[in-house]
């Protein structure tokens, strides 16, 4: 499965936390043809510097308009360069790529940071017959804006900081036994720091409910070709995290 | 996906093909290795077999390999650095499981191979020299294990010896695949050339290093990694431009092309084809939009063939 | 324009302070030779008594020279080509007419040399320690006359016989400007510290080129022209990497330095101070740019000095 | 004498030829000390590819207003860069840099395609008592444009072209005798290709008025550290473009 090259237009840029913005581009192939937990490499800058393209999740995606959004937190030159695409402007997607989720019935969605974004896909664009709850843990108040994000879509959202000023005092892990309990998950998808993703997937394994967890690392291509995203998987299979991923079933890639 | 596989649905242009060391090939543009998987992954991009001269797959050993821990992609200024460490399910698993796959596109392929002795490069010359192999590209930037790990490319008579164990042992083109880490490039160009190599292709990566000021630690798991991309560009051609008043082989020239421009530069300074690596990192379509730039270049000096411009620099 | 004169305006950061060889710098940034003129070209601009670390004078040779005819300065991705072909009015000018006017400010100066024969070294050397030279900065990368034009830099035992002749006929420190066109760069270092040197700096230039496809002609006046700028940063990070694991001589480390960042990468591979030669060229600010970056840097993990962090890459 | 590092902004920036662009560009303390025939060194990225300040001279200052205005043909990366900068836009902007025109009571100006705008320049502002006239060489009636920038000047306008679609059909050194032996200009200043400049050169000196010629180099840097713009002056002399020159007096350098 290939992806698209396509000039996309911004259409929307806004910063919607201190480092956090979110984009919408036109680029109706990608908008077309992808699925949640896939991901699109963008050029920032026709320039050979910076030279690769950054991998940014969809956040979102319209099939109607065209377009797909981007949630991304400034943390670099390219990102940087991101910030100031105006509305008109061009930025070439490469996309979609990667493995998406394999959603279920009932879903519980943990998301840390940025990693909320493919969280917000999801919960965006469920099935009929789908429905989730959503785990969104960040660092203090000042952050809320992450779970403002889902008040247009139909899962319950569940707080955990890491300070207690909002929801929950404690990693999205403090409360998930609970929720799991109360319901009857299907299925547990996480995306965020890998530590944060390490514990979910520990606490979904221990009360039995398959767990598919988002991978990020370094990439070159995004596109399989160069093995720069490499990892291992279970019984010394080899995976690459642009390809085979980014989504893998917990008990791949954390063993 | 069938509405995207492109193969067989673009005519390639009859100005670009060139004949390297007998390697029929639709456009003088290789796929370097590393760069293009072994080719399908990139199937959906472009038209394999019309729109790209030919691919050297991603490099060989003789037992499989994971490569290297930690991270393995580091951007630089115009560049990348990389120690991939030649991750690779092994020559014989090539040969067995992936190659006959491969075949069904119509492009010459070039299985680039890497050992750990003088005696593994004739192995794995003798391994891959099977149907569906146009030509053998021997990577000597790879540590000898028989002489302290130093890479094989940097001494002349190693690479004369690794030509001559390869040559020996395999009827196809044998290309050696030169390691830019050296003070004299032409030296290590006659080696291939006395030891009965048909053509080199250069540059392989350049070494260097990247550092994380935060962490206090270099960013690549392996400290060291190789450089290549546009910012290596100048120190390519000049390579090739010394390398072609050395040498009578021909050469495949390398390192940094990202545009028509860039390509033509490279034929100019004396190679016969090129190939593209980084750039198809960056723009997986990157080989047909630098084989249509070509063409646009032909057609504007009403040129025969693009080989007409091999070497121009160096006349008059 | 007296209004514009910064000199003595600028209160030096005490924690970029450091001593290299000796040599007492107010931070460990040297303006890399001919890329700074021989530093009045910045006094607008910058303090050169309390902002710049040391000057490297354009490069000096026995003779004054015209340098090199045609064009002499090509741009290439994220570097620089040139062959300015060290234009100077020589060592003798240099000292009667050009030193006297440098005196005035409060910055030490290098004297860049270069020669054609181990002798002209020797007599640099001693024409320019003179009184207003901190230290003397031998660039290697010039062609040996004697050795068929062949630079003087690629061989280790005629890098240790240069040393030891300038070491013999100087008290100055001795500082081995190496070229990076060489297949061992450590092998070079250790050459210098066999023959006497107080130390080396890395990298000289890399040797490139670029073509004009519609002229069909090398862009350069004299076909090959040095790289430098970042392009070539993760090179020289590399090669001062591994020198620092070889020798016991401090460093100083150059290449591709824009940025505080890219400075302290060159610390911590190993560099006592750095040098900023491409980044004048693009901003004639950025010498005390770059300081005070590194002391942003110093101030946020309370180091007591900037010196703190110099190998600590290689450590753990 | 040093130039202003200075982040301006960008105040206008419009087509007006096939290829040629006019901005406008706050930078106070230029506007405040620029002369003409110096120039401006511009960063046309916030990257190191491109890496280099592209030299540009000065079509015109404004005290007042505290503007600078270039006048600049696309031919490569960098001006193509530019044409992307809107209102607002920052640009990098070194100047004023090199030897200005040594102006005099009554001028001849000669100007071939973009060295057109230094005599603009000149033209825009003459001193109390000082004069002049200017002859505009350029291909062909498409660049009338050229002749157009001149209307609020002073000055009287000639026009040369290559295939005499306006004006007189030539080069400008075509028309110089005539106007010269009608005139009493004390100088000729002259920016354009070097064989133009080498002809005006050669006719005001076998018809014996000093004549200023304005020249172009690679640059490095652009002031005066590099000695990358180095050209062989009279009796063995050694100039740098960029801090000697770019106007130079024409047996200076061309002999
Ligand atoms: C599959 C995937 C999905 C992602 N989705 C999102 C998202 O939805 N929103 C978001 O804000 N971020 C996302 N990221 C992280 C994002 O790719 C990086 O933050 C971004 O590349 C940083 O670029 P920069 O130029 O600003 O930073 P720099 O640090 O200047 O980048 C230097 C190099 O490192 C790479 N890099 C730096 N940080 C990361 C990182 N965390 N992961 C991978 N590569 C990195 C860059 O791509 C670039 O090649 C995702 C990463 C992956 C792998
Ligand atoms: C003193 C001076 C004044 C100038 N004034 C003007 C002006 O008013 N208007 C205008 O349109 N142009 C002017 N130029 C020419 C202008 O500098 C170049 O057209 C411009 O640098 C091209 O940049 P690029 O990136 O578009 O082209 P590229 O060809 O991509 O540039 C590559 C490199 O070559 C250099 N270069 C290319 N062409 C020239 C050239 N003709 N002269 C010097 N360097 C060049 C660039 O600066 C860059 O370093 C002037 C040049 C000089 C030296
Ligand atoms: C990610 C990556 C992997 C590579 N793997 C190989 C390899 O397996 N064998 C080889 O000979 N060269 C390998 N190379 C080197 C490239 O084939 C090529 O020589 C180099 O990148 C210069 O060309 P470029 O600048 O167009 O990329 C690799 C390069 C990259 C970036
Ligand atoms: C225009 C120019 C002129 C140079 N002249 C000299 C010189 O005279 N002597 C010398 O030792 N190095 C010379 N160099 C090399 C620089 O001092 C420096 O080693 C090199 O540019 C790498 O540093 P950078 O990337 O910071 O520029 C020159 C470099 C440039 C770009
Ligand atoms: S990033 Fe290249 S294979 Fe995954
Ligand atoms: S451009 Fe550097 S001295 Fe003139």
């Amino acid at each position: 499965m290939s992806g698209y090259v396509e000039q996309g237009e911004v259409v929307r840029n806004e910063q919607i936390g201190s480092d956090v913005w979110i984009m919408d581009i036109h680029a109706p192939k990608q908008a077309a043809e992808a699925k949640v937990g896939q991901f699109c490499n963008v050029r920032v800058a026709n320039s050979t510097a910076p030279l690769l393209r950054r991998p940014i999740s969809y956040a979102g995606f319209d099939v109607q308009k065209g377009t797909i959004t981007l949630l991304y937190r400034v943390v670099g030159k390219g990102t940087e360069i991101m910030t100031h695409l105006v509305p008109g402007d061009t930025l070439d997607c490469l996309g979609p790529l990667g493995e998406p989720f394999v959603t279920s019935n009932n879903m519980l969605l943990v998301g840390g940071g940025v990693g909320i974004a493919p969280m917000l896909c999801i919960a965006s664009h469920l099935q009929n017959g789908e429905e989730a709850q959503v785990i969104l843990g960040f660092r203090n108040e000042s952050e809320t804006f992450w779970a403002d994000l889902f008040k247009d879509t139909p899962v319950e959202v569940h707080i955990t900081t890491d300070d207690g000023s909002v929801g929950t005092k404690g990693f999205p892990t403090a409360i998930m036994p609970e929720l799991i309990n109360a319901n009857t998950f299907t299925s547990v998808m996480t995306c965020g720091p890998t530590p944060m993703m390490k514990g979910v997937a520990q606490v979904a394994k221990e009360l039995n409910v398959p767990c598919q967890v988002s991978l990020e690392e370094r990439m070159g291509c995004g596109t399989g070709g160069c093995l720069g995203c490499a990892c291992d998987g279970a019984g010394g299979k080899r995976y690459k995290v642009c390809k085979d991923g980014p989504v893998f079933p917990a008990e791949e890639v954390f063993f | 996906m069938s509405e995207r596989d492109l193969n067989n649905t673009v005519t390639p242009n009859p100005k670009l093909a060139v004949d390297y060391c007998g390697i029929k090939m639709k456009n003088p543009i290789i796929a370097a290795s590393g760069t293009f998987g072994n080719g399908p992954e990139y199937a959906g991009y472009l038209d394999l077999s019309n729109e790209v001269g030919a691919i050297s797959v991603k490099g060989l050993t003789p037992k499989g390999r994971h490569g290297n821990p930690g991270t393995r992609i580091a951007e630089t200024p115009s560049g990348v650095l990389n120690c991939i460490g030649l991750e690779n399910p092994g020559a014989e698993h090539f040969v067995t499981d992936i190659l006959p796959e491969l075949k069904k596109y119509d492009v010459p392929l070039l299985a680039n191979m890497s050992a750990g002795t003088i005696d593994e490069f004739a192995w794995m010359a003798e391994t891959l020299s099977v149907d569906g192999i146009a030509g053998l590209e021997v990577n000597v930037s790879c540590p000898n294990v028989e002489c302290e790990g130093m890479a094989f490319g940097i001494d002349p008579k190693v690479v004369e010896q690794v030509t001559k164990s390869v040559r020996k042992v395999t009827d196809k083109p044998v290309i050696v695949k030169l390691s830019p880490n050296v003070t004299d490039i032409v030296e290590i160009a006659k080696a291939v050339e006395a030891g009965g190599g048909d053509g080199v292709s250069l540059i392989n990566t350049i070494l260097g290093m990247a550092i994380d000021i935060h962490r206090r630690k270099p960013v690549l798991g392996n400290i060291y990694g190789g450089l290549s991309g546009p910012a290596v560009k100048p120190v390519a051609l000049r390579m090739v431009h010394q390398v072609y008043k050395g040498v009578n082989i021909p050469i495949m020239g390398l390192g940094g092309i990202m545009t028509g421009t860039d390509a033509i530069e490279f034929m100019m300074a004396g190679a016969q084809a090129v190939q593209v690596g980084v750039a198809t990192m960056v723009d997986p379509t990157a080989i047909s939009r630098i084989a249509r730039e070509m063409g646009d270049y032909v057609e504007q000096y009403n040129l025969n063939n693009i080989t007409d411009i091999v070497g121009a620099v160096h006349q008059g």
